[in-house]
């Protein structure tokens, strides 16, 4: 009951702060704000705790909320994970808020929207009937907008992105009303313990239908392929700490729906509704990585790359269902672990990347990979705390990112060989999908610390650029420690994404996994210890430090020019680009990718033989963008054209139009009468 | 021959088998394919030579010689002699090209795998559940049949796909009898005289095996 | 068959470095070359005479790798230079790069006539003048070119083996 | 005492472990010179050349290069110490090592991930075009050989239903006739071919060339001089014995040290020092033949590993 109160009392913190946000005089307004934000989080989150630590469900409901139905909110494990996750990411954004808030974020409506949008994404996950979810849902899709539009005045592509990303996120939302509709109506009532009893009566070819239509909407949101067009648009234009929370906590939101219709709602399905996750999970993982390791604008590279890691989470998930509904139960609750691992340290690792970028952003104003370089020795924190956050992304041990990707690769290898043909199939594809992720989203990361960060300046921006207010690096800081932490000790984190599994699949009985300073599987054969590994690293680089400096005689370090063959100029320019360093993997994956690659050579006008000047463009478009989405807005446009033939504008059409209509329903009032 | 020296013979020769057919996709060489072809029916032979020996069938020994002496010397020699006059023997251009080839192999296999589960489950002897090895080492030589431009490689497809067939027939019936098998090994033995012959003629018309080239004739 | 055919050959070809049994005298060098001595070739506007000796005696008949001295591609990596030729105006330059390139102690070898006065392009409207009014030379190895057994004689003072 | 006697053993054997992929693997290197240089008609450098250099290296100046940060000299540090650590806990001598509860495959390849992730960063770190170049390329290969290299670790550890290492060495000994089953047989090449591509070895890269653009590894390491390049120089080796270790006592497991006796643990050194050296040789006797594949063919070597791999999982699976 305890945890009720402090959820209901978190939120309207929460809404104060959006209400301090856009009521405050401009000095006072960030600082305010972000202090209630944070409030908010924390208060929420400590309900969490509470429900994650007993068990017990927190109850809210209140007739005075919401018109006609009511506001109800009940918060199980699983909700309670997301609650956690969000807070993470919302507690440094909004801190990050404070310092970046002259750099575009402090006009009213922004700092409204921006806590609005805080308090959605803390109160969906806790949202237990239908009408009170669709319309968190949609307070949290619209603020999120407003946010994506801030820079809409100075940036043609902020527009743009906003079309793209309103478009998509509203469809989805369609899909996933009717989704709820649907089930609604076979269940007669709207609160989601009515929907859930019902629902597992229900027949199979509606049950899919429901699956299906909930696993496109809230797909659209989690950035999948092929909904996925909307993230390196939107992500890149929003301000840095929306883009935070809206590639660490919205979309990890997507993946909860598909979680509470899939497992909880629906109460589990048929295998080859997890193949299409799982199919799903591979394709986006791939197409994600190849992207992000194809992108030169930092914040888009990171965009694709949260395509990626979503495609990884419904990877596991995938292989969660599939293993349940082939009757090995405990082996889909620590696939499922896995992913919410996954989800949660995506939350962190990409929450900081997207402030770090934000960071660089405001100090060189530039995004641009080609234009940045030497980053480090200009920002020394910043740049250190990116490295981190991208070795975490690369699953580097012993970091975060590498916990989750051990879990996903045990629950896939003991999966192997269950009996179902599908999934003999399906499982080895998953590792190699898994692998090539891997390997790509290292390409990815290691071009953007190398050229962002690493070498010499590339542009005036960079060669300038100081490091950012205390405020901002110690947020990013914050989520990094929390990458540091939980990786090297994965048990602070995994009782409460175990308590969430087991909320939500209650099949599963005992435990999937025993996490003391060993992470142990139950019942199949893996343990890993992580905590072991990070010692174990640190003192071997002990070890090595001291026998280098204990073997050389020579202590002095001399500094030299760069060894560039004795020639007399060695000049940035000279330096591989984020674009050169991509070209490889761009030619091996030409198919795939298709590049747009232009030459231009001119020569001087006295012989063809002297070139005065060359240029080389090369562009990787999205094919799914070219392929699915141009058409149908072709099409669109096309109708949008015959449309506007219907409206000349003139009286006596408009109101022939009405007679026409009134004929028309005569008439078939005299037939059918 | 123990049980356990007879699964592993018989499991080593099939897997020789598809890894031969992977061969042909993998390398570009004319030479090099052929080379795996001989090494395939030599397998072939010895997969057969196992079977016969494990249930003492006579038909089967006999089989096995003639697999050998055909697939593994005879046609490849005859192969070989095509490749040796032509120029540029190696399969530059296919239709699709090496890595996604490799990655469609790995597909075909997968597939020969889960479709003949449901035989090779039934199927609960040693040989029965290597089936599917011969489903892919057919799949495979279709999918060269399907890709290559060379009229070799077509060749050498085609022989993929009847090594394939045998290497089922074998496994799941034990043997086939020994006079079928005579005629499909004399039939494949007539197709590669006729298009040793056909490519001789093509290589004198066009001056190279690029079976593309046979498009333009139609003028 | 071609991998016959290569297999062959290499069964055909026996040792074919020469023996060279003279101990060399040991030229005054820092200690911690010897054994092990990695060399980063400059040519500082040589006629490639001095290369194609330099080639073979690092080649399979002289095989120079077996005394511990070896060829490198970057002055990082390297103990010393080997500077072939007359040091034109265009490579000063370099050449004082690639010195300062190289971690120390490095020696700097001389290698030829014309690294150790110009040899017949003494006076050349392009020549600056020796590696010696360059830089620093630890070792001088004479010859127009130099025959590769005294190159080698020359590195195996310095690495004494 | 019983226990603390146990317990001196393990470390002493994991100890071991860590020295002999050190100097053993220098010493490989040289080993693997002198076969190439015997098979061209040549003398070669001695055996304990690698040793000579490494140590020569260590005493001289330390540079570093005018725009270089901090992870510049961190960088062959971390490499040494993952491969360290991924020495201590491979049962290479001794089936059980320290550490070897956590000894998962994934573990080991992730950290040698790790070492060759941040040499390739500090290409990136000089800002000079080879660096560039070299960690690109590496990091490509690097990313396409993966697939093949989960999936056969997938395949390795179907027949004892687990990816940890000290695991499977036991299960096989238990029934070697899991050697010559197919899905160990192709594992194993897979396996083999992915060796190659993460040592630079060839015919992915050269490691004698002197030709900045054909390089891969060596572009990376360009700008590295003194103890630095020894330490870097040292880690690779020590990644070529690792490896080399994993593969031979994939295929012949015996003769590992099963218990901490001394005598164990000694005839468990001279066998794997007999096995990683056969093998070595057997590689550098075919990389006499062979010449540098171009980076664009490299696909379809690592598309082939990945086929291998693929073809391991599935007779894997049917054997069952």
């Amino acid at each position: 009951m305890t945890s009720g109160i402090l959820l209901a009392c978190g939120s309207l913190v929460s809404l104060t702060g959006a209400l301090g946000g856009a009521a405050l005089p401009r000095p006072w307004r960030v600082p305010v704000s972000a202090t209630l934000i944070a409030t908010a989080c924390v208060v929420e989150s400590v309900a969490a705790i509470d429900v994650l630590a007993t068990g017990q469900t927190a109850n809210w409901h209140s007739s005075q909320v919401l018109p006609l139905t009511g506001a109800s909110l009940a918060l199980t494990p699983l909700g309670a994970i997301f609650v956690v996750l969000v807070a993470l990411v919302a507690v440094p954004a909004a801190i990050y808020w404070i310092g970046y808030a002259p750099h575009g974020m402090s006009a009213r409506p922004t700092a409204g929207s921006f806590a609005v949008f805080i308090t959605g994404l803390l109160i969906v996950p806790a949202a237990a009937s239908v009408a009170t979810f669709m319309f968190l849902w949609e307070m949290m899709a619209l603020t999120s907008l407003a946010l994506v539009l801030t820079d809409q005045g100075r940036r043609e592509a902020a527009r743009s992105a906003g079309v793209w990303y309103g478009v998509i996120t509203h469809v989805g939302a369609a899909f996933i009303l009717a989704a709820f509709l649907i089930l609604a109506a076979h269940s007669g009532g709207q609160s989601f313990t009515a929907l859930e009893s019902h629902a597992r009566a229900l027949a199979p070819g509606v049950r899919a239908t429901i699956f299906l239509l909930a696993l496109v909407g809230f797909g659209s949101k989690a950035g999948v392929v092929p909904f996925h067009v909307w993230l390196p648009k939107a992500h890149p234009e929003a301000p840095s700490p929306v883009s935070a929370l809206m590639s660490g906590a919205m979309v990890a939101l997507g993946v909860y729906g598909i979680v509470l219709f899939g497992d909880v709602l629906l109460g589990g399905g048929p295998v080859w509704w997890w193949l299409i996750v799982l199919t799903l999970g591979a394709v986006s993982a791939l197409f994600g990585s190849l992207h992000a390791a194809n992108s030169t604008d930092l914040k888009k590279l990171l965009a694709y790359s949260t395509t990626d890691n979503i495609g990884l989470v419904l990877l596991a998930l995938g292989a969660s269902g599939l293993f349940s509904a082939t009757g090995h139960a405990r082996l889909g609750a620590l696939s499922l672990v896995a992913a919410l691992v996954l989800l949660v340290n995506h939350a962190m690792f990409k929450g900081a990347l997207f402030l770090a970028a934000g960071s660089v952003q405001v100090a060189t104003g530039t995004r641009d990979l080609d234009e940045l370089g030497g980053l480090l020795r200009r920002m020394p924190q910043t740049g250190a705390l990116f490295l981190v956050a991208a070795a975490s992304i690369c699953a580097m041990p012993p970091l975060n990112g590498f916990v989750g990707e051990w879990l996903l690769f045990q629950s896939l290898l003991h999966g192997v060989n269950l009996g179902n043909t599908a999934g003999d199939i399906a499982i080895p594809v998953a590792v190699a999908a898994l692998a090539l992720t891997a390997g790509l989203t290292i390409v990815a990361f290691v071009k953007a610390t190398g050229v962002g960060f690493l070498g010499r300046p590339r542009s005036p921006g960079a060669e300038v650029a100081l490091e950012v207010p205390l405020s901002m690096r110690m947020s990013t800081g914050l989520l990094v420690t929390m990458c540091v932490v939980a990786g090297v000790a994965p048990m602070v984190i995994l009782p409460a994404v175990e308590r969430a599994v087991r909320a939500a699949l209650p099949g599963v009985g005992s435990a999937p996994l025993v996490h003391g300073v060993r992470l142990q599987l139950v019942s199949v054969r893996g343990v890993l210890a992580p905590t072991v590994l990070a010692v174990s690293l640190v003192v071997a680089v002990a070890v090595v430090v001291f026998a280098r400096r204990a073997l050389a005689r020579r202590r002095v370090v001399r500094v030299t020019e760069v060894w560039g063959c004795g020639r007399e100029l060695v000049t940035a320019r000279m330096q591989y680009t984020a674009t050169s360093f991509a070209e490889p993997v761009q030619r091996v994956f030409d198919d795939v990718l298709r590049p747009v690659r232009d030459i231009d050579v001119s020569h001087v006008a006295e012989s063809r033989y002297v070139i005065e000047s060359m240029s080389y463009r090369s562009h990787v478009n999205d094919q799914i963008e070219n392929a699915l989405y141009l058409p149908v807005i072709r099409a669109i446009r096309r109708w949008g054209q015959f449309a506007r033939r219907l409206q000349p504008g003139s009286v006596h059409r408009y109101l022939a139009y009405g007679l026409v209509a009134l004929v028309v329903t005569l008439v078939v009032v005299a037939v059918l009468g | 021959m123990n049980h356990s020296a007879y699964a592993s013979l018989l499991g080593l020769g099939c897997a020789a088998i598809v890894l031969c057919a992977v061969v042909t996709l993998w390398r570009r060489s004319l030479r090099a394919i052929v080379r795996a072809l001989a090494v395939q029916g030599v397998a072939l032979a010895l997969v057969a030579l196992t079977l016969g020996l494990h249930g003492h069938n006579r038909g089967l020994e006999i089989v096995a010689v003639l697999v050998f002496v055909a697939k593994g010397v005879v046609v490849p020699t005859l192969i070989t002699r095509v490749v040796r006059h032509d120029v540029a023997s190696r399969e530059t251009q296919p239709l699709v090209n090496v890595p996604a080839s490799l990655v469609a192999a790995g597909v075909l296999i997968f597939l020969a795998f889960s479709a003949s589960r449901s035989v090779s489950v039934l199927a609960s002897s040693a040989s029965g559940r290597l089936i599917p090895y011969g489903m892919a080492a057919m799949l495979i030589g279709f999918f060269a049949l399907a890709t290559r431009r060379k009229a070799v490689s077509q060749i050498v497809g085609l022989l993929l796909v009847d090594n394939g067939i045998a290497l089922v027939a074998f496994l799941a019936t034990a043997g086939v009898p020994l006079i079928v098998e005579l005629g499909a090994s004399l039939d494949v033995l007539l197709i590669v005289v006729v298009l040793q012959v056909l490519a001789t003629q093509m290589r004198l018309r066009l001056g190279s095996l690029d079976l593309d080239q046979l498009a333009e004739l139609h003028d | 068959m071609s991998l016959l055919t290569a297999w062959r050959t290499v069964r055909g070809t026996r040792r074919v470095s020469e023996t060279l049994r003279q101990n060399p005298d040991a030229v005054a060098g820092p200690s911690e070359i010897v054994g092990s001595l990695q060399l980063r070739h400059v040519d500082a506007g040589s006629c490639n005479g001095c290369e194609l000796e330099i080639t073979s005696a690092f080649g399979p008949v002289y095989d120079t790798e077996r005394f511990g001295a070896r060829l490198v591609a970057s002055p990082r990596h390297a103990d010393g230079l080997i500077v072939t030729g007359p040091v034109t105006h265009n490579m000063v330059g370099p050449l004082r790069k690639t010195l300062e390139a190289t971690p120390r102690p490095c020696v700097v070898i001389a290698l030829g006539d014309c690294a150790r006065d110009c040899g017949v392009f003494r006076g050349g409207y392009g020549v600056i003048g020796a590696v010696e009014d360059v830089i620093d030379v630890d070792v001088t190895i004479p010859g127009c070119p130099p025959d590769p057994t005294i190159i080698i004689q020359a590195l195996r003072g310095l690495t004494r083996r | 005492m019983n226990t603390l006697l146990h317990t001196m053993g393990v470390a002493g054997a994991s100890g071991l472990q860590v020295v002999l992929t050190g100097a053993g693997g220098l010493v490989l290197l040289g080993l693997m010179r002198k076969v190439r240089a015997r098979l061209e008609g040549r003398v070669g450098a001695p055996i304990l050349q690698p040793l000579r250099d490494v140590r020569k290296l260590m005493r001289k100046e330390r540079l570093r290069p005018e725009f270089a940060t901090w992870i510049f000299p961190l960088a062959p540090v971390i490499l040494v110490a993952t491969v360290g650590v991924a020495a201590v806990m491979t049962p290479l001598v001794t089936s059980r090592p320290a550490l070897s509860s956590g000894a998962d495959l994934f573990v080991v390849v992730y950290l040698l991930l790790l070492g060759s992730t941040i040499i390739a960063l500090a290409g990136l770190d000089a800002g000079t075009a080879f660096g560039g170049m070299g960690s690109s390329r590496a990091l490509t290969i690097g990313a396409l050989a993966e697939p093949a290299l989960l999936v056969t670790i997938l395949a390795l550890s179907i027949s004892a239903h687990s990816s940890n290492f000290p695991v499977i060495i036991r299960a096989t000994i238990v029934d070697p006739g899991v050697i010559i089953s197919p899905a160990r047989l192709f594992a194993l090449a897979a396996l083999l071919i992915v060796i190659v591509a993460e040592c630079g070895r060839l015919p992915v890269d050269n490691p004698a060339t002197h030709l900045e653009l054909t390089m891969i590894h060596e572009a990376m390491i360009l700008e590295y001089a003194g103890p630095d390049l020894a330490l870097v120089t040292l880690g690779e080796a020590m990644r070529l014995a690792l490896l080399l270790g994993v593969f031979v006592n994939l295929i012949v497991p015996w003769g590992i040290a099963s218990s901490t006796s001394i005598a164990a643990i000694v005839l468990g050194m001279v066998v794997l020092c007999a096995k990683v050296a056969t093998v070595a040789c057997a590689l550098s006797f075919a990389e006499v033949f062979m010449a540098k594949l171009r980076l664009f063919r490299l696909p379809e070597l690592l598309a082939g590993a990945f086929v291998l791999a693929l073809l391991g999982v599935v007779s894997g699976v049917v054997a069952k």
